[in-house]
Parts: C-alpha cells; structure tokens; sequence
C-alpha cells in the first residue's frame, strides 16, 4: 500500500467522450487513463482517474468534447493505493 | 423487364455500403445492370446507414429510392423503420437475428439469420453483412456467389486488398448457412 | 474506491465532497455542449479558450461573434452570445459592417484556412489594412475539415489532404500562405499572433494571446488578428492520438506558433 | 415648395438619407458611381457611414453587417458588379435582414437577374422601377420602408438617364406609416443572457441538443415568408387610356416615361392606344395587366433589351390576347454604348405597327 | 460492353474525360466536390490539368483562360459557388468561348438562375438535365458537342442523386459529328502577324483610328449570335403515355425520373395520365410541350423547387389548359438537408389529385 | 530654318535627309498610335515600353497579353499582339489557365491599382503563392483612373482623390497596400520590382526590369511580379507638367521603386 | 401644360453645360419646374456637348431627349446634326454667328447672334454660351435676366465663386444685344 | 551667330499631340519647347525643335501619344543660331 496526495478530482461524462485521447497526454501527473474494453453507448473508450488529481485544469481546457468537470479540494486528501 | 429491389438498412461499422458494392459488382459481372444509392448520418459512429440496390435484366426504371421492395437486408433495428415502409406482403427479408429486436409482420417471407454470431466465428466482426450477402445469394440467386466472391477486390481500397481472404471466408459462411434457394430471384415475375 | 481492468479509479460519476468547482463542463457561453464534430477536432477546444475570455474581460453584454463558413460553424447557433452568420470567406466584411455601425460592440470573426486564406483572402486583407477594429480569428488546419479533407492555400509543403494524398508539392499545388505574416507587414494591423491547441501548454499560451488581441481592439488601437493551429485527425487523415504532434511537426514547422506582430508592445 | 436642381443620382442619395439610411457601401461602376459618390458626401453630416469598399462583394458584406445590427442601408451596383454579389444577396434574404440594393443598371438587360433572383434557390426581393428623379425620390423611400416591414432586401432598379438626368425636386422624407420593431437587431447586449440573437441564413434556431441547424426546414419556413410577403405587397403600376385601346403597351423604367409620352402623342393624335407601366417589377402587377388589356385586340412589350418582361405579361394575358415584343437591344454608342437608346418616333412608328396588325 | 459500377459524379468525370475535356478547374462545394477530386484523379494520366482552385471565382477564370487557348475546359459548383460565378458566366458567354459548367445542384431552385441566366445582360447559356446516370454520361459529353459547335457555355444541369448513385455503365467516346474549326484560339503565334488575335466579352474588332470598342454595335451582334444558336439547337425531350392521356405531368432531372416511374406505375393500373420530361431545359422544348398537352384536361408540373420551370410550361401552354404547380421545396433532413427528397407515393397522391380535378 | 514665336526652329514635319530612324512614332505591336487617354497619362509610356521588351527578347509568336479593366483597356483591341480581355480583377486566374494549357507561350496580364489591388487582390496573391509561371503587371496610378479618380486600395496617404479630396486619411481610409512588398513575401514569387514611367531615367530602369520578369518566365522559374507607377493628372486633379514630380513625392514616398526580390540574383 | 423645350449643341470649352444648369436654376427659381438631360464625349477637348432643357408650369411629362423642340441654341456647328432633327416648323433657333457654319432652314424662326465675339469683348471667352442665355431671355422670357443672374453662384463649383462677376456680365451683354421679346415662350401654347 | 553640334533630328506628329508637356523635361539637352500661341486643331501647344538634337529617344520613350520618330543623322551637322 501506498498513498498518493490528491488536491482535486473530476467528474467525467461518459457518454459526452469520442475516445480521441487527448485528455490522456495532457494530464501533468499521468492521471487519466483509457479504459481498454469499455466502450460507452456509441461505442468510444473514455478516460479513467487515478489518484494524485490536482485539478489543474488541462483535461478540461483540451477535451473538445466537454467531458470534464473538475474540482478542488478544500485541503488536500491522501488516497491508498495497492501496490 | 424485371427489376429487383433490395432495401438494406444497418448502423455504422457492419459494412452495408460495402456489402452493396459487393453485390453491385457482383450483378454487372453477370451482364445485369444495376444501380446503387447509399445514405449514411456523417461520420459518427452508430450512425445509420441505409442502401437501396436494383438490379435488372435491362435499363433501371427504378429511381434512387423506390416505394415497394422485393427484398430487404436488416442487419440492425434502430433506423429500419423507413425500410419497414419498404415493405409488402410477400417480401423476402433477411434478418441479422444476433441483433435485431423488432416486429416482423407475417405476411413477409423472413429469412433469420445470426450473421453478426457467424462473422465473429469465422474471425470477422466487420463481415456481418458479407455473411449476409451470401446468404441471400444461395437463398435468392440475386447474385451468384462465384461473383460475389469476384467483385470483393474491386470494391476495397487499395491499402484493404489484404482483407479479400476474410470477406471470400464470410461470403462462403453466409452461402452454407443457408441450405437452399427457397426465394428465387430470377423465376416468378414479382415487383415492378 | 473500486478496481476497474486491475487499476484503482477514483468515482468520477458524481461531485466529490469538501471541494469547489473550478472548471465545468461546457463553457457557459456554449448552450449545449454535445456537438458532431469528429473525435479530437481542435476547433472546440479553441472556441472554449475563445468564449472563455470574452467571459473573463467582462465585455460578454458587448460580444458579437461572425462566423465563417467550415466545420466550426457547428458552434455559430449553439452560443449564448450573439452570432451573426455570414458566408464563406466574407466574415470579415459584415464584421466591418457592424463594428462602424456600432463602435462600442466587441467584433470578431470564426474563420478557418479554407474560409480566411482560399475564398476570403482578400476580405482579411482589406479589413486589416484598413486598420478596421475588429478582431480576425482563423482556426488553421491547413485543410478543407468540412468537405472532408482537401489541400487550401495554408496546407503545408509534404502535408497529406485528399487531394493531395501524397503530400503537397510545389509544382501541382504551389506554397503555403503564412497569412499571420502577410497580415503582419500591414500598417493597419496592431496586433497578430499564432497560437495552438495541440497542448494544455500551447491552449495556455493562446488564452493569453486571444486576451491581447480583444483588448486591442478594446482599446480601438486598429486590427488585430489571430491564428490558432487546430487538429483535424479526420483531414489529416491520421489517429486522433497522433495529431498533437503531426500538428507540431507539420503545420506547426511552417506557421511558427508566437506573436509576430504587437505595436502596443512597442 | 424649396425645390432644387438635383441630377439622379443625388436626388436617390438625398432619398435614402431622408429615408433614415445611415450605412453605405459601394465600389464605383458607372452610372452607380455618383450615387456613391453623393453618399460619401451626405452621410457623415448625419453621423452616418459610407464605405468606398474595395470590391462590390466587399461592399455587400459591409451592408449585410450594418443592416444586422437595425440600421437602415443600403448597396448597389451596375451589371457585372451585381452578378458578383448574387451569392449575398440570395442568403441574405434568407437571413431575414432588410436591404436595399440600387442597381443603377446601363440598360433594361438585368430584368430576370432583379425578379428571379439571379442567384441559387427560391428567394424573392422586392423591386421598384421608377420613370424619372421624383419618382425615383418616392420609391428609394418605400424601399426602405418595404424592406423594414418584410425583413427582405428591396431592389430599386433604375438605369443611366436615371442616374444622369437633373430634375427640378423637393427630398422631404415621407411618412409611410409605422414597421416592426427591430427586436432581432444584434448590438451584444443580449450576449450572456441565456437568449443571444442569432442571425443567420442557415436557421434562426438554436441548437437542440447536438442537431444543428436544419435547413429542410428552414427552407420551407423562408419559402412560407416569401409567400406572405408576395401576397402582402400591393403591386404598383400606372396605367393610362387603356379603357377604350386597341393596343396596350406595356413598359418600365425610362422606357416607361418614353412609352406614356409617346402614347400621349398618339392619343392626341386620336389613337386608341394606351399603356400600362409596371412599377413593381416584382410583385409583378398581374391583375391590373390582366384588366388594362381586357379590352385590348394586342398588347405589345417593349424593354430594352432581348425580351425578358414579355414574359411575365404573356403569363397575365395568358394567351387571351397576342402580345407582341417591340423592344429590343440599343444602346447610345455616344454614351460609351451603355445607356439605352430610346427615340420618340421610333417608337411610334413601332407602335403603329402593332395597331395595324390588330385591325 | 464493359460495364463498371461507378458514382454519378464519377461517372460524370470519366465522360468529360472521354469528350475530350482537358482541363478542369473547381472548389469543393457538396455534391459537387466528388466530381473534382474524380477529376484530379483522371485527367494528369490523359496530360490533362486539374486545378484546385482557390475559390469558385478564381476556378471560373482558369477555365476561361484554359478554354480561350481551345482546349476543351469545364468547371462547375453548386448553388453558392455558382452564384459568385454569375458576373464571369455573362461575360464569358460575349467573349464567345465554349465552356461546360457542371451545376451539381442541391435540389432544383436554381432554375431560373440556370435557364434566364443569374448574370446581368441578355446572354443564355444551353441547359442540359440527365434525370439518371446513364443519360448524364451521354448529356455530359454533348454538351462539349454544343459548346464547340456554338462558342457558348453549356450547362450540365444535375443534383444531389445524381452525384451520389452508382450505377452500371459503359463510358465510350461518343462521336457527335464535326465541330467548327477553332481558328480564333490563342497560342501566341499570331502576335506580330499584323492580325493577332483577341478574344474579349467587350467586342471583336480590333480598333480603327481613335475609336474603341463599341458595345452598342457589339451588343447587338451577340445577341443576333444567341438567337441563331436558339434556332439552331434542337429542344430535347423525353414523353411517354401522353396520347390519350387526361393529365400530363411535366418534371426534368432526378425529379423527371421519379415522375416517369410514377406515372408507368400508374398507367399500369389503367389510369390515363403520361409525363413530358424536358431534357434541354434551354432551349426550352416548347413545341413539344404543346404537342404533348394537346388532348390533356389538365398539366402538372413538378419540381422540388417553389415554382420556376412551371412558368415555361405555361408559356408553352398558354391558357389551353390548366397548369397545376403540383412541386414544392422537400429536402432529405437526413442527406444533411440538401438532398431533395422524393417519394414515389408522394407523388402519386399528387398525380392522383390532379387528375379528379380534370375530370 | 524657320523662325517660330522668335526661336531658331528645325522643321520637324518630315524625315531628316542622310539619317537614320532611330525610334517610330507607334511601337511595331501598337496597332493604331491614336488613343483616347487623357493628356499626360503614364498607361500608354508603359504599354510601350512592355511591348517594346517583347519585340527585343524575340518572343513576340509566343506572347499573349491578359488585360484588366481600367483605362488601359483601351489598348486590348489595339495591338499586334494575342490579347484576351478579363474582367475587372480577374486576369491572373485567366492567365493561370492560359498557361497551364499552353506552357510555351509568354503570359503577362496587364492590370492597374485598382484591378489588382481592390477587385482582384486574392487572384494575384493565390497566384503568386503558387509560383503560377506568368507575368503580372500592375499599372499603379493610385486612383480608380476610369471612373473619375477615386480613392483605392494603393492610394498613399495624403493623397488627393475623388472621394477623398481632403487627402487619404488612416481614419476613413486605413493605410495603402505595398503589394510589390506583399507579394515578395510569398515563396512562389521569384522576381519582384517596381518601376515608374514619370522621367526619361525611370522610363529605362523599368524596362531593364520588365526585361528581367519575362526572362525569369522564359526559364520556367516561377511567378514574376513588376508594379509600374503612372502618372494620372486627371485622377490627381493637377496640371499635366506637375505629374511627374508628384508620383515623385506622392506615389513612388510609400511605393518605394527598385527591384524588390530577385531569386535569380541569389 | 405648357412645356417648353430648348436644345442645346455646341463643343467642349463653350460652357453648354453650365448655361444649361444656369437657365435650369433660373426656371426653378420662377416656381417652374424643370428636367435638364446633358451628353458629352468623354474627356476630350473639342469634343461634343449636347442637352436637352425642358421646363414647365408643373409636373414633366418629356423623356430626356425629346423627339421636337420649341427652340435650339447652336453654338457651333460640329455635332449639330442631332439637334437640327428635332427642329421644326416655327422652331426658334438661336445661332452662335460668330463660329456657326451650316444650312437653316427658312421655316425655322431664326435668331443670330455673334455670341463667341461679345463674349471676347466682355473678356469672358469661356462665357458665349452665358451670352447666348442672357439673348435667349430677352427674346423669350423662358427665364427671366434676374432669375438667370441670381442662379449662376449655385451652378460654379465653389472654387470658381470669383468668376460670378464675370458671367454676370455676360448675361447682361447678351440680354442687352436682344432689342424685344420676339418669341414669347409663355404666351401661345406651342410644343406638346 | 553660333553654331550647334546636331547629331539628331525628331519628326513631331502634331495633330497626335496633347500638350502634357512630358518630353520638355524629359529632353536631355533641353530643345523641345511648346509653343505659346499657336495650337493644334483640338486646341492643344506642341513642341517645336530648337537645333542641338542628339537623337537620344528620351522624348518618344515618354510620350503618352506617340507624337515622336527618332533620326541620328550619319554623322553630326552643325546649324547656325543667330543668337
Ligand atoms: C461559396 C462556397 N464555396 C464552397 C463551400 C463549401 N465549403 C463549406 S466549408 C468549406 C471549407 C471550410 O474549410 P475551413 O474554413 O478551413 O474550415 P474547416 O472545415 O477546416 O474547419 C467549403 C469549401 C461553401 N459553403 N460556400
Ligand atoms: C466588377 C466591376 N466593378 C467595377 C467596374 C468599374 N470599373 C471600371 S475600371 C475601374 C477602376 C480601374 O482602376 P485601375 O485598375 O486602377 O485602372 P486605371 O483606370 O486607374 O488605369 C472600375 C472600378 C467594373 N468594370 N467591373
Ligand atoms: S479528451 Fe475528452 S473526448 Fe477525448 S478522450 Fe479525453 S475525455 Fe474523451
Ligand atoms: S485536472 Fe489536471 S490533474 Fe486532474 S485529471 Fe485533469 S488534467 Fe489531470
Ligand atoms: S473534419 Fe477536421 S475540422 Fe472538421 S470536425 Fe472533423 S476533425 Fe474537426
Ligand atoms: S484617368 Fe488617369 S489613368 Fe485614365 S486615362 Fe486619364 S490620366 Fe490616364
Ligand atoms: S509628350 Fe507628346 S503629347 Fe506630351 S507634349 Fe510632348 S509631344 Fe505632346
Ligand atoms: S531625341 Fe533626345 S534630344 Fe532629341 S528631342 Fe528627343 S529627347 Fe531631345
Ligand atoms: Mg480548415
Ligand atoms: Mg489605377
């Protein structure tokens, strides 16, 4: 186990995304990642969060989709994680 | 002078315009003539994609789209119903059963058939409409198959020509799949 | 928590407890968020940062958006500010129109390549040398997106479009139009720069670029102009994964990315 | 009465600042030229802009911006310089925004183009053909009144006598009664509040959910606006002695003026001819055609050009009687081969010719 | 015969090709866009030029510059872009150069722009309407054919479905007789001869002392010029079922096709109706109308358009019977709104109901 | 001898005995020498000094000329060399296609200010941008001669005209276009100079440069651009014999004259 | 409605133009009204300048050009072909003596004048057409002197203000070389 | 009396000329004058020849009206000025 400093979070709107993958590169601390089976109603891959978000933004400001919205915790939270 | 009409109706990714073209070549291979109009929603994924096809023994008469079909290729239920208007007692309509959730009226000769099932066995997710098209050539002899088979490099684009192996293979699994020719094509006189 | 394909993933269906929204979903300029452009067009992303910052200057009761005629004009009846639509290639014109007939408005123009460097290279270029006051924006990606990929006066030397599959060359199709340069060397424009979409770095960096030009026509100093590099996986014909970086290696290396022309900053 | 001496082209100018036009934009193109010329010189006075556009298709996108934030302008042109604003000006009707467009034309050669709309699709603009400068002083003025009730461009269609000839006029702006408030005017301010203004010729709708604009709908829409707007505009024509005629004869424009007076002559000459002057060229007076020439044994056209407006009366007469074309192309070869060429005696002698077919 | 499946358009490409055209200039513009990426594909293999314009005005002007130097040349658009075209399509019809232009029409509300000409002036250009693939391989390369044989622009006059079906054909050069000699085309090699040559919309003649062009005398020769050419083409027209029928239904294009089906589906259950579907639609076949209507009750025209060739039906008709505008704008919402939308049952009722009207 | 107004005069009404004809009245490919333009006009100094480089690079079976509209018209139906009349603006895009058909032959358009830098600024900019093998030819008079002298897109500042008689201010007006300028900027333009024709030297410095345009064509290079400025006393509003020194201090101020790009010389 | 019409012919340099826009001014001034059409070849020195004058009690019923007049002014004989075609029996036609050379015909009511030579003693070159307005007011009373005199400074462009004076006189010079009114305009009902 | 070196010689078009003037500055050796009073028939002062002409082409390469043929005697003649 080992925790991993989140200070923000996203919510995602599945179905909004098209699968393009843009999110993915443009997150700072490697956060998101695409699903590999899942697919949304028509069909596209979308993005996952990991722990350690810090709500800067960037999947946000480059989703040409709209899929994020995304916060900031009023202090920041520790996540576990499994190794 | 006979003309037969065929109303295919599918979403995005199951290959209808492509199964049309195949069929299209397939036709003119054998001195028939033909004439083909595809409509597809843009480029979104899941999107509908119909295809009326006619073919005939001399000049079409049909235009683009025409009212009453002899026979119909339902490979999805979302966006038949403009097919189902298509429709008339004594229509041969073959039906992809993997998916198709819908009413089917008595009065049609249906042909079922779990082509999306049978594309994935034979390795080909993308060749339920060949299944398809091979089906209705053994059962209707629209088409024969040989020249189905013949018109499947023709219609792909060059950087494709590597998947004429896969679609021969699901034209063929569609044409056993069907044991025999119980809606003739070419004898009876139907439709305008 | 819960375990999705062996990874542990935060719920992101819902709004997390304890903190504050800083960023939504659709920019609340943009009435409805879905649109049918293509998976990973570059051209949402650029009318985000745009309407974004009308917001910010808090000039919104004064903003009047004309749009040119491409794939962005998905977005010309889908804004919470007023839009008026004009054909291809005359935005500039009817920006021109109703700037003079009403001064204290926020003008600016939604073009692409095709739109601004093809059918209306003339209309940028008059409006600019006028010194008109407006603000010019052209969303280059070096291709016809709408009519499904095709070669305009911007597509780069070697770029691959439907017509010209095996790249541009100068012999059949001639060379690039680097507009914002063209542009720069008239007296009339104040302000020209290049921006891109292709990185959260180079959004960040356009943002600011859009905020000078709107402010220099704020403060009625003449013509300003800005070109933002957008994706066009579809036109490129490429993966969306790739076109960040074909945007760089390709357009990006002939439409250098900066400002090149700011006469307030002198 | 402060009358003054005003050439044609000064007089449409002193109409549309009259008439409240306080945008304009043009490129110059004889004889549309002194119009825009006389605008550069009255609008600023009154706060208004004229812009010496660089191109003619500049010069209607610079209208189209102005007329959508609800001032009133105005654009023209001559032949080529309106061939190449047809794609504007067939959307912009469907953008719903008044206009009006001058065509100071050299001939009568532009009739279809001004009544079928010489661009794509099934738009209509209102046009009036005035005779001489007073005329021409009414109807600039109903135009834009015509144009702000419809919500559609209106073409003034006039030619190079009218442009050049000076008359003896008083521009005092005319009332023609109250339009409708401009509330689809952009100027920003409804930016922001949930409800932003769009103008557009692809739709007036905004998006539902991610279907954009529908055009198989807003086609039709347009096409019902133009329908109403055909059935509300009265059509305007002038007719005289044609109770008792044998011949009718039917004109427009100078050619108009040309064919009163000359039909005057005969009349004094105890003739039983008379004429009907189309003053909307579209709508198109059919009626008032149909009743000048019941009585009628032939009804002759004549226009300055190959036979254009012939076919419109044939489509009012329907056959009940033969119409016969006595225009033609002639063009003045002193005025640089552009102004027509109209003589009192040749047309006389041409209407002779039809009263003598019809005895 | 080695018959291919190919798309209208592409179709459309390989006739040009076989007709001998050369070069080729165009804009994409939906439908027409598949013929010039079709055509960029056929004519370097031929060492024929096609150039992507950068915009419909400027694809104009190449191909009136490539069609000067006698090379069979043809461009084209759809509604807008023909639109901005309208100043050069007049004035390429003086200069008297033979050009086809391709009207990949959306639906057919450009008849009037396509049969009165959209440009200034009194110029026409000949029109020609295939209603399916087959005829738009034979229409296309005659019109190269006409436009030699009369130094006049020829307008291939199709549609959405026309681009867009595929059909079985055999595309063979198609040997419409000789065409005159182009002794007028440029090549630079009459320069210095004392009589270098000169093509130009404003006259022919070359200056004499001070004196320049003269549009008033050249005006008139072009129009002598089109009316030989009106004389000299024969109207062509598809009829059917029209002898003993009630009703006749005119309609040309895509539009024509579906008619022709409908009213065979409807003589095939005894009912007394025909169709006369116009293959030139200018010259306009007039007289064959008249024929064809003689012993008609009633005339039905339609068109997906809010009534434009209707009038030529009743110019042609002329009050002996009446003539029903049965059409209207219907656009396909799913063909993205510009795609006309027909329905063999539509028309039926439509048909069906003119018919209790005649009787 | 004769004395005429008290001057010593050398009877000039026939040809000197034991002499050599030097230079004719009419150039050889100037049909008819009398012309309507106004006195003083620069137009028929240039048309003669262009066709006079034709005639001495030998390619006169080759050349064809492109005309726009504006005064120069006058001289399309006038001279011995092929010509085909464009419209207003539209000549670069006829010569394109002249070319493209016809390789082997000399192309040149022969246009004016307001031709090519109003109506038609996006033809000859496409063009050049293509490296389109033809000549273009800008007669640059700073007005709308034809229609009476009107302001266009080339007039300079100051600059008196029809419709801007108080001078071209940046207000009304904006700024003038350096198109030679312009054009030099785009990789398809190989040779780029601008002339004059108000003095006897400028006459000869611009007809070395014409001389080096057609030659850049004659080798295949690519697109060459010369820009001539011509005196317009009507236009201008001023006396014949002040034409000259006004192109100097007006004109030829902001449209700099000298070659402005020459790949070749590189 | 009485309208009288008086065409005007002469060349570039005689100032035709002006006197047409001079008598115009005038006729508006008495309350009358007026149409004036006027022609002129291009830049050119020397060349021809034509115009039609009408003037009326009320409303213009002439076209621009008019097939008859009720009087001429010729002041040179260069282009005075077309005017001469609208001349009729009983026409007035005033004749610049000093320049014209050409056939009058004896049904025409001719008045001469050398108005080229009075204008030289006046020191006015440029105003014989000016004195030829001033005869046509005496002989006439078409437009008053008064009127014709109060009209000149809105026909000069403003930069030429200084030249009123000078016009002035012309008008007087030939108003005073007209010893009665020997064709009334306003009396009899002449002209359509 | 002097005499002038002459090495060339104009033949001037007179009616063809428009009286701009232009070939007075431009003649090198300043022997073109207009004349004061007398006029062609269009009204317009042309140039006269003063002797010193060095056939340079100067004046036919700018007139607008094409109102000049160049002459370059065989060899230089001298004329005689009263001065
Ligand atoms: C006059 C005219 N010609 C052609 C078209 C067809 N057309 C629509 S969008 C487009 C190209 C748009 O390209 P661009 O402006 O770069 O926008 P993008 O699609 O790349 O976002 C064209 C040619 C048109 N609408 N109007
Ligand atoms: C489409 C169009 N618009 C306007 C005109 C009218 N027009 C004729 S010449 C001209 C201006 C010419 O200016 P320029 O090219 O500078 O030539 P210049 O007369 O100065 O020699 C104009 C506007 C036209 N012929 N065509
Ligand atoms: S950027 Fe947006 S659309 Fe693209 S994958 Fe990420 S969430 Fe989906
Ligand atoms: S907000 Fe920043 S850190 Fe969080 S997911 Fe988005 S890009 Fe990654
Ligand atoms: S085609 Fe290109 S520009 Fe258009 S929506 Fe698709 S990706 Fe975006
Ligand atoms: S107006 Fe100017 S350009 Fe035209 S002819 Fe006269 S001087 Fe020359
Ligand atoms: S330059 Fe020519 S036109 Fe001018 S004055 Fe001299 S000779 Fe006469
Ligand atoms: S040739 Fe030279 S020297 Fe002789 S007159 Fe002409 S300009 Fe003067
Ligand atoms: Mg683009
Ligand atoms: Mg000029």
């Amino acid at each position: 186990m080992r925790s991993v400093l989140t200070r923000g979070s996203v919510v995602i709107d599945v179905e909004a995304c098209k699968g393009c993958d843009l999110c993915i590169d443009a997150c700072p601390p490697d956060v998101l990642v695409m699903t590999t089976h899942e697919v949304n109603t028509r069909g596209y891959r979308y993005p996952l969060l990991l722990p350690g978000c810090t709500g800067c933004k960037a999947c946000s400001q480059i989703c040409p989709d709209f899929v994020f919205q995304v916060y900031k915790y009023d202090k920041p939270i520790e996540i576990e994680v499994a190794e | 002078m006979a003309e037969r009409e065929l109303a295919m109706t599918g979403i995005g990714g199951q290959g209808v315009q492509f199964a049309a073209q195949v069929m299209s070549r397939g036709a003119i291979a054998e001195g028939r003539q033909v004439m083909m109009f595809g409509s597809y929603g843009g480029m979104m994924r899941g999107g509908n994609t119909d295809a009326t096809l006619v073919v005939a023994d001399g000049p079409i008469e049909s235009p683009p789209t025409v009212p009453r079909v002899w026979a119909a290729m339902v490979m999805h239920h979302e966006y038949w119903s403009f097919v189902q208007q298509q429709l008339r007692p004594g229509s041969v309509v073959f039906v992809n059963s993997t998916i198709f959730r819908g009413e089917l009226d008595a009065s049609y000769q249906v042909i079922e058939l779990p082509v999306t099932d049978i594309a994935v066995d034979v390795g080909n997710i993308m060749g339920a409409s060949m299944v398809m098209a091979g089906a209705i050539s053994k059962a209707t002899g629209l088409v024969s198959l040989d020249s189905l088979l013949g018109a499947v490099e023709a219609s792909l684009p060059s950087y494709r020509v590597k998947h004429v192996a896969i679609n021969h293979q699901a034209l063929r699994a569609g044409f056993d799949a069907i044991d025999a020719e119980v809606a003739p094509a070419w004898s009876a006189r139907v439709g305008a | 928590m819960r375990k999705i394909e062996g990874l542990t993933v935060i719920p992101t269906d819902t709004a997390p407890e304890h903190a504050r929204l800083v960023d939504d979903f659709t920019p609340s300029l943009i009435d409805v968020g879905a649109h049918n452009l293509c998976p990973g067009c570059g051209e949402p992303i650029a009318m985000r940062s745009l309407l974004e910052i009308v917001e910010e200057l808090a000039v919104i009761d004064r903003a009047i958006g004309v749009f040119g005629i491409g794939c962005y004009t998905a977005f010309s009846n889908n804004l919470d500010c007023e839009v008026l639509q004009a054909l291809h290639g005359r935005a500039p014109s009817l920006a021109t129109g109703v700037k003079r007939a009403k001064p204290n408005t926020l003008v600016f123009t939604i073009q692409g390549d095709g739109d601004m460097v093809n059918e209306g290279l003339q209309e940028v270029i008059h409006a600019a040398a006028r010194g008109e006051n407006i603000t010019c924006v052209m969303l280059n990606n070096g291709v016809f997106g709408e009519t499904g990929g095709h070669i305009t006066a911007a597509t780069v030397m070697g770029q691959r479009t439907k017509n010209s599959l095996e790249g541009r060359n100068a012999k059949d199709h001639g060379y690039p139009i680097r507009l914002s340069n063209l542009i720069a060397e008239l007296e009339g424009a104040c302000y020209v720069a290049r921006g891109a979409v292709n990185t959260a770095g180079n959004v960040a960096k356009t943002r600011r670029m859009i905020t000078r030009a709107f402010e220099t026509q704020l403060r009625g100093e003449g013509f300003s102009f800005l070109e933002i590099l957008t994706m066009c996986p579809t036109g490129w014909f490429i993966e969306t994964q790739e076109a960040p970086d074909y945007l760089d290696d390709t357009l990006a290396a002939t439409h250098t990315i900066g400002v090149v022309k700011d006469t307030a900053a002198k | 009465m402060t009358a003054q001496l005003l050439e044609g082209s000064d007089a449409v100018a002193h109409a549309m600042v009259a008439a409240g036009c306080r945008f304009f934009a043009g490129y110059p193109m004889t004889p549309f030229t002194e119009v825009l010329e006389h605008m550069a010189k009255l609008l600023p006075p009154v706060d208004g802009v004229c812009m010496n556009a660089e191109s003619e298709l500049e010069a209607v996108g610079m209208a189209w911006g102005a007329a959508a934030t609800g001032t009133r302008a105005a654009t023209g042109s001559t032949g080529q310089g309106l061939s190449l604003m047809q794609e504007s000006l067939a959307e912009i009707t469907l953008a719903h925004l008044p206009l009006v467009v001058l065509n100071m034309a050299r001939a009568q050669g532009d009739y279809y183009q001004a009544t079928r709309g010489g661009g794509h699709g099934d738009y209509r603009h209102l046009v009036l053909a005035p005779m001489d400068v007073p005329e021409a002083v009414e109807l600039t003025q109903l135009a834009f009144h015509l144009a702000d009730t419809w919500r559609n461009p209106v073409m003034v269609f006039g030619d190079y006598y009218l442009a050049h000839t000076y008359q003896s006029v008083d521009v005092q702006p005319i009332d023609f009664g109250p339009v409708p408030v401009k509330d689809w005017a952009l100027d920003g301010s409804s930016s922001g509040t949930g409800r932003a203004k769009l103008i557009s010729p692809l739709g007036d709708f905004k998006q539902r959910d991610d279907v954009g604009y529908d055009l198989s709908d807003y086609y039709l829409r347009c096409a019902a606006k133009t329908a109403a707007m055909v059935a509300g505009v009265e059509p305007m024509i002038d007719i005289g002695y044609c109770d008792d005629a044998d011949v009718v004869v039917v004109a427009f424009g100078t050619a108009g003026k040309y064919i009163r007076y000359t039909v005057a002559q005969m009349r004094a000459d105890g003739l039983r001819v008379g004429y009907a002057r189309p003053i909307t060229l579209f709508p198109f007076p059919s009626e008032a055609i149909v009743r000048a020439t019941a009585g009628a044994r032939r009804v002759a056209v004549y226009e300055n050009n190959m036979g254009q407006m012939v076919d419109d009366v044939r489509l009012a007469v329907l056959g009940r009687a033969p119409v016969d074309f006595i225009g033609g192309l002639s063009l003045d070869s002193s005025g640089f081969g552009i102004a027509p060429d109209y003589n009192v005696d040749v047309l006389r002698r041409k209407i002779t010719a039809v009263m003598e077919a019809s005895s």
